[in-house]
C-alpha cells in the first residue's frame, strides 16, 4: 500500500513514541462490515486526523478504542498497555478520553456538575466519593472545573442546566469535559462542527495548545482547513478499511481520497 | 405532646424514612416500585430476631436493615439488567413475591401476622427518621450523589467516564433497600405486630407518590413530600367519607398546576444566585 | 368532666366502610338509650369518634389521642383484626380499655389485659352449625374446604377449625381448596370441588367470597352445602348471592327476628341509618355487637362507680377493665354475654339461606 | 377436570389480555404507566352497575359507562399527561394515580366498599359441552381481544397514523416538529385505551356478575404483569402474556394452591424481565448511537 | 411575492430572550440565509417560524395567510418543512418509515414513493439501509436522512438548520448542489449555516442575527464584503 510509504517515510528520525496503537482490528453488526482490518497509531504529543465519508466507520473506531464495543478481531493499546478486552469504564483510567459526536452531555446536571463528573478518573476513592464537597464552595474540584470554564470562556454558564444551551456551546463543554479526565489521549468526534468558522479558530489555538502541553489528539473531522492547522498525520477510511495515511498535504492529492471524501470542489 | 400528635408524628416518621428509601434509587433513575418488599424485611427481620433470639432492638435493627439491603445487593444485580418501565415492573413484582413469600412463612405467623413484644416508642422513632434524613443530606452533597444522576442521566456517557454504572445502581438500590429495611424494622418495633399484607403494592406505589410529588429533584423534595402525604388526610379528617377523594383530587390538581413538585431545583437557584451575588 | 367519655376507632373510609360506617348508628343509640335513662352514675356518656380508614397505623394513633388528649375512661372498636393488633398493645401501654366489635381471628387478646372484644372466635362459630347440622341429621358424610389464604379469620378458618371440627364430627375431609381473598374466578378452585363431590363445603372468606364461591357452584352445578362463621354473617348475604347460595348455613351472634328487643332494635336501627344517609339499613352482628359495648361499657362503669374526674382518671379506666373482665351473663342485646380471657362468651344464632333472606335454623347457647 | 382447568386459565387470561392491549396502548405507544386505567376498567364495571340500578336497559347502561370512561380519561390525558410535559418522566403517574384512588373513593361514596351484584343480563351466560363448562362472556372477550390486537398490530405497522403514534411514542417534541397533531393524537389514544380498559371491566362484570370500587386492581395489575411478559409494544406480545398469566393463575391454583398465586405470577413476571427484559415478543429498545 | 414574512417575532425562555423583533422575508423561489454564533438564535428562529416555541410578540405570514396563532401541524399543512437542529431521527423507527414520516400528511402515496426513491438515489448511504432501524446510522447518514425526511414533505418552504453538519466535503458540496436544484425547482429555502461562505454563495438573501437581533441584512455579495461579517463569520478578519 501506498499510504504505508508515506507514513514510514514521513517519520523523523526521532519519532516520538507511540501513544495509542490499533492492529488489525474488525467489527462488524449484523453482518455489515463496519471496520475491517484496520490498523495506525498516533504518537505522543501529535495530533493525529482520521477522516472519510460519511458511514466510513471512523465514529466507531472512536467506540472500538475507548471500548463501547468489543472488537472482532485485532488489539488496541493505549499508553503500552492492551485495553483490548478491558471494560470500558477502565480504559479512561489508561489515559484515553473522548468527546461525542452527537453531543452527550447530562441534562439532569449543571454545566459544571458535568464537568465534576468528568474528573472522575482522578477523583476515584472511597474517600473523594463520601467528601460532601458540596459544602465547600471553594473545594479543589470546584475550583478546577470553574478555571476550565473559565479558560474557555464558558464560565458564565457554570450553572446552567445543559438541555437549553446554544449547539456549540454544549460542543464545547464536552470538549472541556474530555479533557478533564486527566488524559492522555483525547479522542474528539467532530469537534468543530456547528462552529462558525470564528469559533472553529478559537477551538483551533486551543486545540494547538494542548498539543503544544504534550497531550496526544485523535480528531474526526470534516474540516480540512482545521485539520491542516493541527494534525501532523492523517488516516483516511472509507468503507472500514484505511486508504490512505500520511501528512494532509501528500493525502488530500490522493485520487482515491480526492474521489470518495474530498470531491474536487476543495482544493 | 398530644397523643394524636405523636401518633400523626410516628406515621410521618415512617413515612419519611420510606420516601427516602425510594428516593435513593430514584436519583440513580430507577423507579422502584417493591419498597414495601425491603420493608417487610426489615420488620420480619427485627420482629424475628428480638422475638425468637431476644435480640435488643440495638443489634436487630441493624441487621434487619441489613438483610434488607442484601436482598438488594444480591438481586439487585438481575433485576437491574432492566431499565425504565420494565425496572419498574420488575421491582413491582419483586415487592409482590417477597410479601407473598412472608405470607407463607409459618415461623411468623403466615396470613395471621407477627406480634413483637420488644418496643420502640415515639422518640426513638423520631430520631430514626431525623437520622436518615440527616445521612440523606450528607449523601447529596457528596460525589456519591452527583453519580446517581450522572448514571441516570447517561449511563453510557457515565461508564466511559469510569463511573462503575453498575456498582452504582446497584448501590443506590441495596442503600434504597437497607433504608427501607431500617423504617421495617421499626415499623415492626413500634406497632408491635407485623403483617405480610401491611406490605403490599399500594404501601410501595403511595411511597413513589410522596417522592414525586414533593419533587424528586432535590433531596428535600421527599421530605416534603412524606410532610404533605401525612398531614393533608389529617387535615382533610373534616371531610369525613369525602376524606381520601378530596385528597386525591387535591392530588390531581396540585400536580397539574406544578408538574414539577413541590420543591425543585430552580427553587434553589433563585435562592443560590441572590446568595451569589452578595458574596462576589 | 361533666361526661363519660368514651373512644370510638370507626372507618369512614377504607376497605371497610360499608361493613363499619353503620356501627356508629348503633354506639349513637345506645349512648341514647343510656343517656336518657338517666346515664350513668348520673352523668351522660359522651363518644368522641375517629376515622381509622381500616389503617392499623391510624387506629394507633386514634387510641393515643382517646387516652392522652380526650380524656376517655374506655375505647370502642377498631374493627377489623389488624387494626386491633395495633391498638390493643397502646391501649396495653396507656392503661386503656380497647373493646373490638367484629375481629375475631383467633387469640387477639392474649397477653394483654386490656383488650376485649365482644366477639366469638370462629371455631365457637362453626362448632355451633356442625352440632345444628348433626341434631337435625342432614347429610355430612363427606366435606370439603374453601378458604381466602391471604386474610387471618379465613385462613385460620380453613386451615385449622373447619377441618378439626370435620373430624370431631365425623366428616370425611375429602380435601381443600383455598383462594386469594379479592379473588374474583373462583372457577378453577369449582372445578376441583366438583371432583370431591362433598356434602358440606366448609368456608373460611368474607361475604364476596362465599358469593362467588356460590355463584360458581350454581354455574359448574355442584350442590352442596355450605357453612360459614361470622365473617360472612352479612345480612344482605342472600339477596347478594341472587339465588344461587340456598341452603348456605352459617354460626352468628346476631340475629334480628330473635325477641322484641331485637327487632325494636333493627327497627330503630333502620330508621337512624335511613336518617343518615347510609347504605344498609339492617344491622349485622358488627353493629349489634357495637351496641352491646357501649351497654357494657355503661354497666362495668356503674359498678365501678365511675365519675370521669380527670384526677382519677387512671384509676377509673383500670376499675372498668376490671368491671369488664368480671362480667357474667350479662343480659345485652345479642343475649348473655360472658368474658373469659378477654373474649366474649355469646349465644350463637344458626342461620341459612331461604329464598333471598336469612331465616333462623337454630340457637346454641353457651354451655 | 383438567380440561376444565385449562378452558378456565383461558378464561381468565382472556380478561387480562384485553386490560393488557389497553396498558399496551398506553404505555407502550405512550410511554406512561397509566395508573388511572385500573380505575377505569373499575367504572367500566361500577357505571355500568349503577346505570343498569337507576333503570337503564343494559345497552344503554354500557354505552354510558363506556363514554364516561372515555371522559375520565380525557381529563387524565389533560391534567396528568399533558400537565406533565418536559417535567421528570415519572410524573404522570402521580396524578394518574391520583385519578385512581379519587374515582374508587366515589365509587366509594357512592355504592359503598361491598362488591355489588352485577345483574344476569341472559338467564345462563354459560356454554355447557359435554360436562365442561365455558363462559359466553369470555369468549365474547377473547374474541374481542384477538380481533383487536390483530388490527391494531396492523394499524401501527402499516398506516401513517400508525407512524404517527410510534412517533409520539419515541418522541413527543420531534413529533410536534414533523407536524404531527399531538393535541389530538394523544386523547384519542386515551379515549381508545380507556374504551379497552372499560370494556374489559363490563365484560368482567358480566361475566362474574360482581362489580366493585378494587375490582380494577387484581386485573389491573395482572393486565399489567401480562403486557410485559408478552412485550411492551407488542400487541400479539400481550396476547401471550395474557393467557400466559391465566394459567399460571389457574394452574398454580390447581396444582398447589392460591397461596401461591402472587409467587408464581409475580415471580414469572420477575424471571423473564431478568432473563428477557424486553419480555417474550418484544424488541430491546433502540439505543442512541454514540 | 413574499411567501414567508416574519416580523416582529420575540421570543423568550423564560428569563432568556432569545429572539427580538426579528423581521425577515422569504420571497417565492428564493434562498435566504440566517447567520449568526452560537446562540443567536438561529434555530429558535426557525421553530418560532413551525411554531414550535410560543412566539411572545410579532408575527408570522405565510403565503398570504396570518399564521401566528396556528398550531405546528397545521403551518406544516400549508408547505412549511424543517430539517431541525440535532437531527431528531426517529430511533425506533426505521429508515423507510423516517422518511414516509415526513410525508405523513400527504394522501398522494404514488408520489411519495416516487420522490423515496429520488430520495435514496441522491442518499445512496440510506438506500442501503432503508429496512434497518434509524438508530444504526452514522452521525453524517442521521444528517442525510433529516434532510431527505424534511424533503419528503414536499414542502413550499424548505427550513434548514445547519445541514451541512458532520456531513463529508463531498457531500457538504452535493448538499449545496442539491439545495440549488431544489430551489431551481421553484423551491424557497430558508438556510442556517456555519458554513458561511457556501451559504453566501447559494443565497439570494442574507441575514444576520447577534443576540437574537438581526444586526445585518442585504445581498450577500455585499455581506460577504462587510469587514465586520468577515471577522466575525468568515474567520478570517484577524
Ligand atoms: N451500532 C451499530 N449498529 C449497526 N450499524 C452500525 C452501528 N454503528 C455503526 N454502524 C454502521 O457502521 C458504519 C460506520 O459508522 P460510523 O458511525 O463509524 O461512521 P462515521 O465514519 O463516523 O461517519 P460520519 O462521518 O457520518 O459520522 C455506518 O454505516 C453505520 O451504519
Ligand atoms: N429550550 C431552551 N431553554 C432555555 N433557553 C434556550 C432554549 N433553547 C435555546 N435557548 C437559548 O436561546 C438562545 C438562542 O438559542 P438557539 O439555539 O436558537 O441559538 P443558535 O443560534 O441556533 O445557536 P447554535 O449555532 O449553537 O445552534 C441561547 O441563548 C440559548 O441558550
Ligand atoms: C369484616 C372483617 C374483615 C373483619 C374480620 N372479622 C376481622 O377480624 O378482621
Ligand atoms: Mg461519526
Ligand atoms: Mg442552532
Amino acid at each position: 500500500m501506498s499510504s504505508q510509504a508515506t507514513s514510514t517515510g514521513g517519520a523523523a528520525p526521532e519519532a516520538a513514541p507511540v501513544a495509542l496503537a490499533v492492529t488489525g482490528i474488525s467489527k462488524s453488526f449484523a453482518g455489515v462490515h463496519a471496520i475491517r482490518n484496520l490498523s495506525f497509531v498516533a504518537r505522543k504529543g501529535e495530533a493525529t486526523a482520521l477522516i472519510g465519508p460519511n458511514g466510513a466507520g471512523k465514529t466507531t473506531v472512536f467506540n472500538l478504542v475507548s471500548g463501547v464495543y468489543g472488537v472482532d478481531a485485532g488489539a488496541v493499546t493505549v499508553n503500552g498497555v492492551d485495553v483490548t478486552h478491558m471494560p470500558s469504564r477502565r480504559r479512561i483510567g489508561c489515559g484515553i478520553a473522548r468527546s461525542f459526536q452527537n453531543v452527550r452531555l447530562m441534562d439532569h446536571l449543571s454545566v459544571l456538575e458535568n464537568l465534576l463528573v468528568g474528573q472522575h478518573i482522578r477523583a476515584a476513592s472511597l474517600t473523594d466519593l463520601l467528601t460532601p464537597y458540596r459544602l465547600f464552595p471553594n473545594h479543589r474540584w470546584r475550583q478546577e472545573a470553574r478555571q476550565a470554564l473559565a479558560d474557555n470562556g464558558l464560565e458564565r454558564y457554570a450553572n446552567e442546566t445543559v438541555s437549553g444551551l446554544p449547539y456549540g456551546v454544549r460542543k464545547r463543554v464536552d470538549l472541556v469535559r474530555a479533557t478533564l479526565a486527566g488524559a492522555s489521549i483525547l479522542l474528539l468526534d467532530e469537534p468543530a462542527a456547528g462552529l462558525n468558522p470564528s469559533e472553529t479558530n478559537d477551538l483551533r489555538d486551543h486545540l494547538n495548545l494542548l498539543v503544544a502541553q504534550g497531550l496526544t489528539l485523535v480528531i474526526v473531522e470534516h474540516d480540512m482547513h482545521f485539520i491542516d492547522s493541527i494534525c501532523s498525520n492523517v488516516v483516511v477510511l472509507n468503507f472500514g478499511e484505511k486508504i490512505a495515511e500520511g501528512p494532509l498535504s501528500v493525502v488530500r492529492q490522493d485520487p482515491e481520497v480526492r474521489r470518495a471524501y474530498i470531491g474536487d470542489g476543495e482544493n | 405532646m398530644s397523643g394524636y400528635l405523636t401518633g400523626v408524628l410516628v406515621v410521618l416518621a415512617f413515612n419519611v424514612i420510606a420516601a427516602y428509601a425510594v428516593y435513593l434509587p430514584m436519583a440513580a433513575g430507577q423507579l422502584n416500585l417493591g419498597i414495601a418488599g425491603f420493608m417487610a424485611i426489615g420488620a420480619y427481620g427485627a420482629a424475628f430476631l428480638t422475638n425468637e433470639y431476644g435480640w435488643s432492638m440495638l443489634a436487630a435493627v441493624p441487621v434487619a436493615s441489613a438483610a434488607a439491603g442484601l436482598v438488594g445487593l444480591v438481586i439487585g444485580f438481575p433485576v437491574l439488567r432492566t431499565h425504565g418501565i420494565y425496572l419498574a415492573l420488575a421491582t413491582f413484582a419483586l415487592g409482590q413475591v417477597i410479601a407473598a413469600v412472608f405470607l407463607n412463612l409459618e415461623v411468623v405467623g403466615g396470613a395471621a401476622g407477627y406480634t413483637l413484644s420488644a418496643y420502640a416508642g415515639p422518640y426513638v422513632v423520631f430520631a430514626a427518621a431525623i437520622g436518615v434524613v440527616l445521612v440523606m443530606l450528607y449523601l447529596s452533597r457528596t460525589r456519591f450523589a452527583l453519580y446517581l444522576t450522572a448514571v441516570k442521566s447517561d449511563p453510557t456517557v457515565a461508564d466511559l467516564m469510569g463511573i462503575s454504572v453498575r456498582g452504582v445502581q446497584v448501590a443506590a438500590f441495596a442503600l434504597g433497600a437497607m433504608v427501607a429495611g431500617f423504617g421495617g424494622a421499626f415499623y415492626a418495633l413500634h406497632y408491635n405486630f407485623v403483617e405480610a399484607q401491611h406490605f403490599n403494592v399500594l404501601l410501595s406505589v403511595f411511597t413513589v407518590l410522596y417522592v414525586l410529588f414533593g419533587g424528586a429533584q432535590t433531596v428535600w423534595g421527599p421530605l416534603a413530600g412524606a410532610m404533605f402525604f401525612t398531614l393533608a388526610p389529617e387535615a382533610l379528617r373534616f371531610g369525613e367519607q369525602w376524606r381520601y377523594a378530596i385528597f386525591a383530587l387535591f392530588i390531581i390538581l396540585f400536580m397539574a398546576i406544578r408538574p414539577q413538585g413541590l420543591i425543585t431545583t430552580s427553587l434553589f437557584q433563585g435562592f443560590r444566585r441572590r446568595s451569589n451575588e452578595a458574596s462576589p | 368532666a361533666d361526661d363519660l367519655v368514651l373512644g370510638f376507632l370507626t372507618a369512614r373510609s377504607g376497605p371497610y366502610v360499608s361493613l363499619s360506617n353503620t356501627n356508629e348508628a348503633a354506639v349513637r343509640m345506645a349512648v341514647d338509650e343510656v343517656n336518657k335513662a338517666g346515664g350513668v352514675n348520673g352523668k351522660q356518656i359522651r363518644i368522641v369518634t375517629f376515622d381509622t380508614a381500616g389503617d392499623p397505623k391510624q387506629a394507633a394513633t386514634g387510641v393515643r389521642q382517646f387516652a392522652n388528649d380526650n380524656g376517655a375512661l374506655a375505647v370502642i372498636g377498631p374493627f377489623s383484626s389488624s387494626e386491633v393488633r395495633t391498638a390493643f398493645p397502646v391501649g396495653e401501654r396507656s392503661g386503656i380499655a380497647v373493646m373490638s366489635n367484629s375481629s375475631s381471628a383467633p387469640g387477639l387478646t392474649k397477653g394483654f389485659s386490656y383488650a376485649f372484644r365482644n366477639t366469638v372466635d370462629e371455631g365457637k362459630a362453626i362448632d355451633a352449625v356442625m352440632a345444628s347440622l348433626r341434631d337435625k341429621k342432614l347429610p355430612m358424610a363427606t366435606g370439603a374446604v374453601a378458604y381466602a389464604t391471604d386474610d387471618t379469620v379465613s385462613k385460620s378458618v380453613g386451615a385449622k377449625v373447619a377441618p378439626e371440627l370435620f373430624k370431631t364430627y365425623g366428616v370425611e375431609l375429602k380435601g381443600s381448596v383455598d383462594f386469594q381473598f379479592a379473588a374474583f374466578d373462583l372457577s378453577p378452585q369449582v372445578s376441583r370441588l366438583k371432583g370431591m363431590a362433598p356434602d358440606v363445603i366448609g368456608i373460611g372468606a368474607p361475604p364476596e367470597g362465599a358469593i362467588n364461591l356460590s355463584r360458581e357452584m350454581k354455574r359448574q352445578g355442584l350442590k352442596a352445602r355450605v357453612i360459614g362463621g361470622t365473617t360472612i354473617a352479612d345480612p344482605e348475604l342472600p339477596k347478594r348471592m341472587e339465588g344461587a347460595g340456598e341452603g348456605l348455613t352459617i354460626g352468628t351472634t346476631f340475629f334480628h327476628d330473635v325477641n322484641d328487643r331485637t327487632r325494636a332494635f333493627t327497627k330503630e336501627f333502620g330508621e337512624r341509618t335511613r336518617a343518615a344517609g347510609l347504605n344498609r339499613h339492617e344491622p349485622n352482628q358488627m353493629d349489634a355487637s357495637a351496641y352491646d359495648i357501649v351497654l357494657i361499657y355503661a354497666e362495668a362503669m356503674k359498678r365501678a362507680n365511675v365519675s370521669g374526674d380527670k384526677a382519677g382518671l387512671e384509676k377509673e379506666r383500670t376499675a372498668i377493665r376490671d368491671q369488664v373482665t368480671a362480667l357474667k351473663k350479662f343480659p345485652a342485646l345479642e343475649g348473655e354475654i360472658s368474658f373469659v380471657n378477654g373474649d366474649s362468651v355469646k349465644p350463637i344464632y344458626v342461620l341459612e339461606v331461604k329464598g333471598d333472606a336469612w331465616s333462623l335454623f337454630d340457637t346454641r347457647k353457651p354451655e | 377436570m383438567l380440561t376444565q382447568q385449562i378452558i378456565n386459565g383461558l378464561m381468565l387470561g382472556a380478561i387480562y389480555m384485553l386490560v393488557a392491549v389497553a396498558f399496551t396502548l398506553a404505555i407502550g405507544v405512550l410511554n406512561f404507566l397509566n395508573f388511572s386505567l385500573p380505575g377505569l376498567f373499575m367504572v367500566g364495571g361500577m357505571a355500568t352497575y349503577g346505570f343498569i340500578r337507576i333503570g337503564w336497559p343494559w345497552f344503554f347502561a354500557i354505552g354510558g359507562a363506556l363514554f364516561l370512561a372515555a371522559l375520565v380519561s380525557l381529563l387524565v390525558e389533560r391534567l396528568a399527561y399533558r400537565r406533565g410535559e418536559g417535567a421528570e418522566a415519572d410524573v404522570p403517574l402521580v396524578s394518574s394515580l391520583g385519578f385512581l384512588v379519587l374515582l374508587e373513593n366515589l365509587m366509594l361514596v357512592q355504592y359503598g366498599s361491598d362488591q355489588q351484584a352485577f345483574p344476569a343480563l341472559l338467564p345462563d351466560m354459560n356454554l355447557r359441552v359435554g360436562g365442561l363448562v365455558i363462559g359466553i362472556a369470555q369468549i365474547i372477550s377473547l374474541a374481542i381481544s384477538v380481533i383487536l390486537v390483530a388490527w391494531l398490530s396492523w394499524f401501527l405497522k402499516r398506516t401513517n397514523a400508525g407512524r404517527r403514534i410510534r412517533t409520539v411514542a419515541e418522541n413527543r417534541e420531534t413529533a410536534q416538529l414533523l407536524g404531527v397533531n399531538i393535541r389530538r393524537l394523544v386523547p384519542q389514544l386515551f379515549v381508545a385505551s380507556a374504551l379497552l380498559a372499560a370494556v374489559g371491566g363490563v365484560l368482567f362484570a358480566v361475566n362474574y356478575q360482581q362489580v366493585s370500587p378494587w375490582m380494577g386492581e387484581g386485573p389491573g395489575f395482572k393486565g399489567v404483569a401480562a403486557m410485559i411478559i408478552g412485550g411492551m409494544g407488542s400487541i400479539w406480545g400481550s396476547v401471550i402474556g395474557g393467557l400466559l398469566i391465566g394459567f399460571a393463575e389457574v394452574l398454580s391454583i390447581t396444582f398447589i394452591g392460591a397461596d401461591v398465586v402472587n409467587i408464581t405470577v409475580y415471580g414469572l413476571l420477575l424471571l423473564i424481565l431478568i432473563v428477557r427484559p424486553q419480555g417474550l415478543l418484544g424488541k430491546p429498545p433502540a439505543r442512541e448511537k454514540l | 411575492m413574499a411567501l414567508l414574512e416574519v416580523s416582529d417575532l420575540s421570543v423568550q425562555y423564560g428569563r432568556v430572550t432569545a429572539l427580538e423583533k426579528v423581521s425577515l422575508t422569504v420571497r417565492d423561489g428564493e434562498i435566504v440565509t440566517v447567520l449568526g454564533a452560537n446562540g443567536a438564535g438561529k434555530s429558535t428562529l426557525l421553530k418560532a417560524i413551525l411554531g414550535a416555541v410560543p412566539a411572545r410578540g410579532g408575527g408570522v405570514t405565510f403565503d398570504g395567510a396570518d399564521i401566528t396563532a396556528r398550531p405546528t401541524h397545521e403551518r406544516i399543512a400549508r408547505g412549511l418543512s424543517l430539517a431541525p437542529e440535532g437531527r431528531r431521527i426517529l430511533i425506533s423507527l426505521s429508515i423507510e418509515e423516517n422518511l414516509l414520516l415526513g410525508a405523513h400528511m400527504r394522501r398522494d402515496a404514488a408520489a411519495v414513493h416516487r420522490e423515496m426513491d429520488a430520495i435514496y438515489a441522491r442518499f445512496p448511504n440510506l438506500a442501503e439501509r432503508r429496512h434497518m432501524l434509524a438508530s444504526c446510522l452514522s452521525g453524517g447518514e442521521q444528517q442525510m436522512l433529516a434532510i431527505g425526511r424534511a424533503m419528503m414533505a414536499k414542502p413550499r418552504l424548505l427550513l434548514l438548520d445547519e445541514p451541512s453538519l458532520g456531513l463529508s466535503p463531498l457531500f457538504v458540496q452535493k448538499l449545496f448542489e442539491l439545495i440549488r436544484e431544489l430551489n431551481a425547482g421553484g423551491l424557497a429555502i430558508l438556510l442556517v449555516e456555519q458554513n458561511t461562505g457556501k451559504a453566501l454563495g447559494v443565497a439570494h438573501h442574507a441575514t444576520v442575527l447577534e443576540l437574537g437581533r438581526v444586526v445585518m441584512a442585504g445581498e450577500p455579495a455585499a455581506l460577504a464584503a462587510d469587514p465586520r461579517l468577515r471577522e466575525a463569520y468568515l474567520g478570517d478578519g484577524g
